[in-house]
């Protein structure tokens, strides 16, 4: 099957590549373009371990056909870090021990960033809510509810 | 003398004694020991047992030293997860 | 495109679409993202009517405050669709025509007297919500056929809607059972028109008439509610299988067809005139 | 170092700072299992049985062969044969296991593999590997394997502790015992006695990380290995195992680990991965997807128990009795052995029968988890309790102070008990807020305890300082859970260097000793102590070189703060970072080896206090608090610990509230996805609360005790026991749903 050249932004940088009309945009990520930070824990969209933003959106990138892509913005676990800075949840996550063996952090990350995006200022219940699509097996959720309310509270400080 | 401990599960070994006491320097003697009283019960010993000596489990034990007066138990190898 | 491919597949969010080839459900040699459409992805509203693409973002419903204060229960029920990841991408158009009776976004659509525009080779039709799903994964549509936007009437003042339902977890579930209501009342407070729809008791999303007609005249008092529960519980026809059993189904259509009531009854008092 | 329980004077030991492997973690730079691409590497992809039981009567793999960019095709004919070559048995299981021989057991058991140059032609060619098989009759449940006339799983399967041993086969693979007393005289001094039956159904370890594993065969017989695992040292020895080779020509390299919870000590890709690779002369990638990981992997078994217990109305157990069989799935090898040692080991009861079956089914061969036996057990168990102390009206926690062992308790399972902080854990919940807090209406309380043995086993590290003062930590124990933390706290302790200065790392086979798995809650003990004892060999070595700097004997030296002393006072000082300055001066770099098979194992107890609401009209039970209190010994990380103890929490709250395997009357497994199998999500949970209780394990140079596993234990009694205070009715079968609640209270009014 001819494979179909895709054009995309990815953390900011004009990224081009090729690939099969039904492959997802996940494995496309993963395989073609060498990004590795989402990660597939279900290919269903049940586990949010592959969440990313497209178009600002936040996403399971195991749900989108990769064609899909053409023209899209796209964010990954990757791009969180500004040129060198951590994003104030990537250092609360890391300050409040909120993983333990870390295959859900990336997706626990952009969830969590689209939510402070659009939410700056949650309450637990909408933290939990607004994290229900990424499961977590090690922690119990409890430091990562704690982390994003205190990467909240530094952001609206700042 | 070491007093030794036989599970519910190893009486059948020893018809159906459940506590004898054998001189032993070491485990590997002790089962030794044991082995002339109830033939048959040294392989079973030593291969699927942890031992227990004073309170604290060991696993590949056969070279620990058995203090005189220790109490001795035999389990079963546990895994962990 | 879609007449001339017997296997190609329409998606919007493609949330189910991508899993069922992965897991070599289907294997269609085509693939038409409808997405691409503006008119499919749009909504809005004028005097007489919302307008929702059928392949705009559930995300686009819940976050929108002028439909979500008007239908707060076809708001709530596209809140239900998955995680936010998922609403970044579902549909009402997907949700439809996926077939599912469990399908959250169905029965608020169908209390709210919900059209489907549908659009083909022989030209479009519009279509009653209701009538779209015919049986589990059945729609009245042609293989060349698709949906492109539903028509929703402005809901008249003193007319609340809701939608309940039932899973094991708080998120991430399929209905076990799903119930949708809207009540507009009189300006004595009592009901004048009375809509209850069930999800994931039958074959198809099911209307519980007996209801319907129960309600009216009334103030859904609690003699009432429990004609209401017995009644919902009275028309399911369920199955049992890994999500729920027969019995807990019947039993529990009743309970939440008469909180979903009750919810749009409360909305309904607040809602005086239109929005 | 003087260790005293109150005022230990630890700098490192016990505080919070961030992670050393952390920073990759956030990044997403961290290398997992799927993780790694490597130059011409083939995709791979394994076909598995559809069916529970049959047998296979040929295998055609002619048409994948020919498909352009299908490289290899293998099944078990191309393993050597372990049962002929006269193998051990537990060898010959792990073996049929990873690739079926003659027979599927189960729905999901493996039967050939390939691999091909793309991802899709690799699953096209799967697929077209044509099976032919003879469907057998199957049996899913410990009451269908133990029937009369069951089918058989294995022709020759005699039940091993049986006296005397039956000459009949069946599919009870062994049966344990325990005994002590005598059990007539113990029911009778009882002024109650409850008898109670309960059912669990198997539960997946979840972790979300699906199996993955890239191997690289050369042609001269070597090969190489990466994967995500629990033991790369277990999974060297399991491939070499099934592939008929030798260790040494195996190299495994222990990729990142997301999750394990036990279900990653076992093999399932790796001998089929370097297959693969060796008949291709590729690298050949295989990874499995989620509704694999369900069908194929873990889980742990379902069981069935009959407990039977008496209390006099003083509040004194006064005997019990235990029949169990659990599901071992394909193979012999249930928890049921742990399960009869751990049930009633938290209480001191002076007659009991513990009697447990380990029985095979045609479900997928059950994998470690977390504790495993023993939370099942003490959902028995507990809840059992919580009805003998209502029955007697005597408060939950006073009840279980009554018979809590404590030091010098003879274990139900054989020997006597040393420092165990089981009361201190009962009390920390008693004297915690939540203890009296006000319920609601629908609400109720409930608590349980449980036990776990924790392991020893074997660990080695190393420890090299480097030139600039800063020193390596390289074990052989994958980092499951932070484990890399504990290290690097123990060795900044011990060296008096900062944390910081200290870099942990998880080597390959060839690079570090010899180190058992990551599990039985082992690593901070274990390979802890392995990597305390080689600091105090690199602390002796350095205090000989500053003796022979200042040329004195190396008694007059003394290593405080990070830097050499002399005993009084007349030589300044020499820093690590001195010291490894000029080591090429004093005998050449700095570095020792600790190789040990731990002693000193710490028992561990959790006590769980539960607060639940459940809707009388549908059923649903939701947690509104929860508090765990578990006796850590001495918490080296305690972000870490509490991690261990919320996640333990948190799995017992998804197995005792809605995960279970579900199968179709075929054995077809009919929920292998996150969707159906339902985990907890965040906002099914609120915070979970820790108290951590520490009781130092006087053998462990810090303190130690295992902390991974004991959390799991209490949950689901915990639950049940909270259920039956909010609404009356009792649950005696998992997972405890909306529906079994609602039909339960419909019963009650009825």
């Amino acid at each position: 099957m001819a494979r179909t050249h895709i054009t995309t932004v990815i953390n900011g940088d004009e990224v081009d590549f090729l690939t099969e009309d039904s492959t997802s945009l996940l494995n496309a990520l993963r395989d073609e373009v060498g990004l590795t930070g989402a990660k597939e824990g279900c290919g269903t969209g049940d586990c949010g371990s592959c969440s990313i933003l497209l178009d600002e959106r936040v996403t399971c990138s195991c749900l989108v056909f990769a064609p899909e892509a053409n023209g899209a913005n796209i964010l990954t676990v990757e791009g969180l870090t500004d040129a060198g800075e951590l994003h104030p949840l990537q250092q609360c996550f890391l300050e409040g021990a909120a993983l333990q063996c870390g295959i859900c952090t990336p997706g626990f990350l952009i969830a969590a960033k689209a939510l402070l995006d659009k939410n700056p200022d949650p309450t637990e219940t909408e933290i939990r809510y607004a994290l229900a699509g990424n499961l977590c097996r090690c922690t119990g959720y409890d430091k990562i509810v704690r982390a994003v309310q205190e990467a909240a509270l530094q952001m609206r400080e700042q | 003398m070491a007093q030794v401990y036989f599970s519910a599960g190893l009486r059948d070994l020893t018809g159906g004694v459940a506590q004898v006491d054998v001189q032993a320097s070491n485990v590997r003697r002790l089962i030794a020991a044991l082995d002339e009283m109830f033939p048959g019960i040294g392989e079973r010993l030593s291969e699927a047992s942890s031992v227990a000596i004073d309170g604290e489990i060991l696993t590949d034990a056969e070279y620990e030293s058995v203090p005189d007066q220790a109490e001795v138990h035999f389990l079963d190898i546990l895994q962990g997860g | 495109m879609l007449s001339s491919s017997p296997s190609a597949q329409v998606f919007a969010g493609a949330t189910d679409v991508v899993p069922q080839i992965r897991g070599g459900r289907q294997a269609p040699e085509v693939l038409v993202d409808l997405k691409k459409i503006d008119q499919l992805v749009a909504l809005t509203s004028d005097d007489k009517k919302w307008t929702v693409g059928a392949a705009t973002p559930t995300v686009d419903l819940t976050e929108n405050p002028g439909f979500s204060q008007e239908f707060p229960g076809i708001s709530e029920a596209a809140g239900l669709i998955g995680s936010d990841q998922i609403q970044s991408r579902s549909s009402l158009g997907g949700n439809l025509c996926n077939g599912s009776p469990a399908a959250d976004s169905v029965p608020a659509m169908m209390v709210n007297g919900t059209r489907a525009l549908i659009a083909g080779p022989k030209g479009n039709r519009l279509v009653d919500v209701s009538e779209v799903v015919t049986g589990p994964g059945q729609t009245c549509l042609d293989s060349d056929e698709f949906i492109v936007e539903f028509e929703i009437d402005r809901a008249p003042s003193l007319t609340g809607d809701a939608y309940l339902r039932m899973i094991p977890r708080t998120e991430m579930d399929i209905a076990v059972v799903g119930a949708g209501a809207r009540v507009t009342l009189g300006e004595d407070g009592t009901i004048t028109a009375a809509a209850l729809a069930l999800g994931a008791v039958a074959p198809t999303v099911v209307r519980v008439t007996a209801a319907e007609e129960a309600l009216i005249g009334t103030t859904a008092d609690e003699d009432t509610l429990a004609v209401v529960a017995a009644a919902a519980s009275e028309v399911c026809n369920p199955i049992d299988d890994k999500r729920g059993t027969i019995g807990y189904r019947e039993q529990v259509a009743g309970v939440l067809a008469k909180r979903a009531v009750l919810i749009a009854m409360e909305r309904a008092q607040q809602r005086n005139g239109n929005v | 170092m003087a260790l005293t329980e109150e005022n230990p004077g630890y700098k490192w030991v016990g505080t919070r700072p961030i992670r050393p492997d952390g920073l990759d973690k956030v990044t997403g730079k961290a290398q997992f299992g799927a993780d790694l691409t490597l130059p011409g590497m083939l995709f791979g992809k394994v076909v598995r049985s559809p069916h529970a039981h049959a047998r296979i009567l040929s295998i055609d793999t002619s048409a994948a062969e020919s498909m352009l960019g299908v490289k290899a095709v293998i099944t078990g004919s191309d393993f050597p044969d372990l049962a002929a070559n006269g193998a051990h048995a537990s060898d010959i299981d792990v073996a049929n296991n990873a690739i079926a021989r003659d027979k599927v057991l189960y729905e999901g058991h493996v039967v050939a593999a390939v691999a091909a140059t793309t991802r899709e032609l690799a699953e096209a060619a799967a697929k077209a590997v044509e099976v032919s098989y003879e469907i057998l009759p199957h049996v899913l449940t410990v009451d269908e394997a133990m029937a009369d006339n069951a089918p058989l799983l294995h022709e020759n399967m005699i039940t091993k502790g049986v006296d005397p041993a039956p000459d009949q086969p069946s599919n009870v693979a062994s049966r344990i015992v325990h005994e002590r007393g005598d059990l007539e005289q113990g029911f009778g001094e009882a002024d109650v006695v409850i008898e109670r039956e309960f059912t669990t159904k198997p539960v997946h370890q979840g972790y979300i990380e699906p199996h993955a594993a890239v191997a690289d065969a050369n042609n001269d017989g070597r090969a190489n290995i990466w994967c995500s695992s629990q033991g790369h040292f277990a999974m060297r020895a399991y491939t070499a195992t099934v592939l008929g080779v030798s260790q040494g020509t195996l190299k495994v390299t222990a990729a990142e680990i997301g999750g394990g919870f036990g279900g990653k000590t076992v093999i399932y890709l790796e001998p089929l991965a370097v297959r693969l690779s060796q008949r291709s002369g590729r690298p050949v990638k295989l990874v499995m997807d989620r509704d694999e990981v369900f069908r194929a992997t873990g889980p742990t078994s379902g069981t069935r128990i009959k407990v039977k217990m008496g209390i006099s109305n003083g509040g004194e157990l006064t005997a019990a009795e235990v029949w169990m069989a659990f599901e071992a799935g394909a193979y012999a090898g249930s928890p049921v052995g742990a399960a009869g040692m751990t049930v009633i080991a938290a209480y001191d009861i002076p007659h009991f029968l513990v009697e447990g079956y380990d029985v095979v089914c045609n479900k997928p061969r059950v994998a470690a988890y977390r504790a495993p036996g023993a939370p099942m057990a003490a959902f028995a168990v507990e809840s059992v309790l919580d009805e003998l102390a209502r029955s007697i009206d005597m408060d939950p926690i006073e009840v279980r102070l009554a018979n809590a062992a404590v030091e010098g308790t003879q274990a139900s399972y054989g020997p006597k008990f040393p420092r165990i902080g089981f009361v201190e854990t009962l009390e920390a919940i008693k004297e915690h807020p939540n203890y009296t807090a006000e319920l609601g209406p629908n609400q109720g309380r409930g608590v349980a305890a449980g036990f776990w043995f924790n392991a020893g086993m074997n660990s080695s590290a190393t420890v090299h300082v480097n030139e600039n003062g800063t020193a390596t930590v390289v074990t052989g124990s994958p980092d499951i859970g932070g484990s890399r933390q504990s290290m690097a706290l123990m060795a900044a302790e011990e060296l008096g260097i900062p944390y910081e200065s200290i870099k942990p790392v998880v080597a390959d086979t060839e690079t570090v000793g010899f180190n058992d798995v990551t599990g039985g809650s082992r690593v901070t003990l274990a390979t802890g102590a392995a990597v305390v004892d080689a600091c105090r060999l690199v602390i002796e070595d350095l205090r000989a070189r500053a003796a022979k700097t200042w040329d004195v004997e190396i008694d007059q030296v003394e290593w405080v703060d990070g830097q050499a002393q002399h005993v009084d006072g007349s030589q300044p000082p020499l820093s690590l970072n001195a010291l490894a300055a000029k080591s090429g001066r004093t005998g050449g770099p700095i570095s020792a080896n600790a190789s040990l098979n731990a002693r000193g194992v710490g028992a561990g107890f959790s006590t769980q206090l539960c607060d639940v609401e459940v809707d009388p009209e549908t059923g649903v039970t939701r947690v509104v608090r929860y508090l765990t209190a578990q006796d850590a010994g001495r918490a080296i990380s305690p972000d870490y610990v509490e991690g261990q103890m919320q996640g333990g929490v948190v799995q017992g709250i998804g197995w005792g509230l809605n995960e279970e395997y579900i199968h179709d009357e075929n054995g077809a497994m009919e929920n292998p996805s996150f969707l159906d199998y339902r985990m907890p999500v965040a906002s099914d949970l609120p915070m979970i609360e820790c108290s951590i209780v520490e009781v130092p394990n006087p053998a462990h140079p810090y303190g130690v005790r295992g902390v991974g596993e004991v959390g799991i234990v209490p949950p689901m009694a915990a639950l049940a026991n909270a259920i039956k205070d909010a609404t009356g009715v009792r649950l005696t079968d998992l997972p405890m749903t909306p529906i079994k609640v609602l039909e339960a209270l419909n019963e009650q009014s009825d």
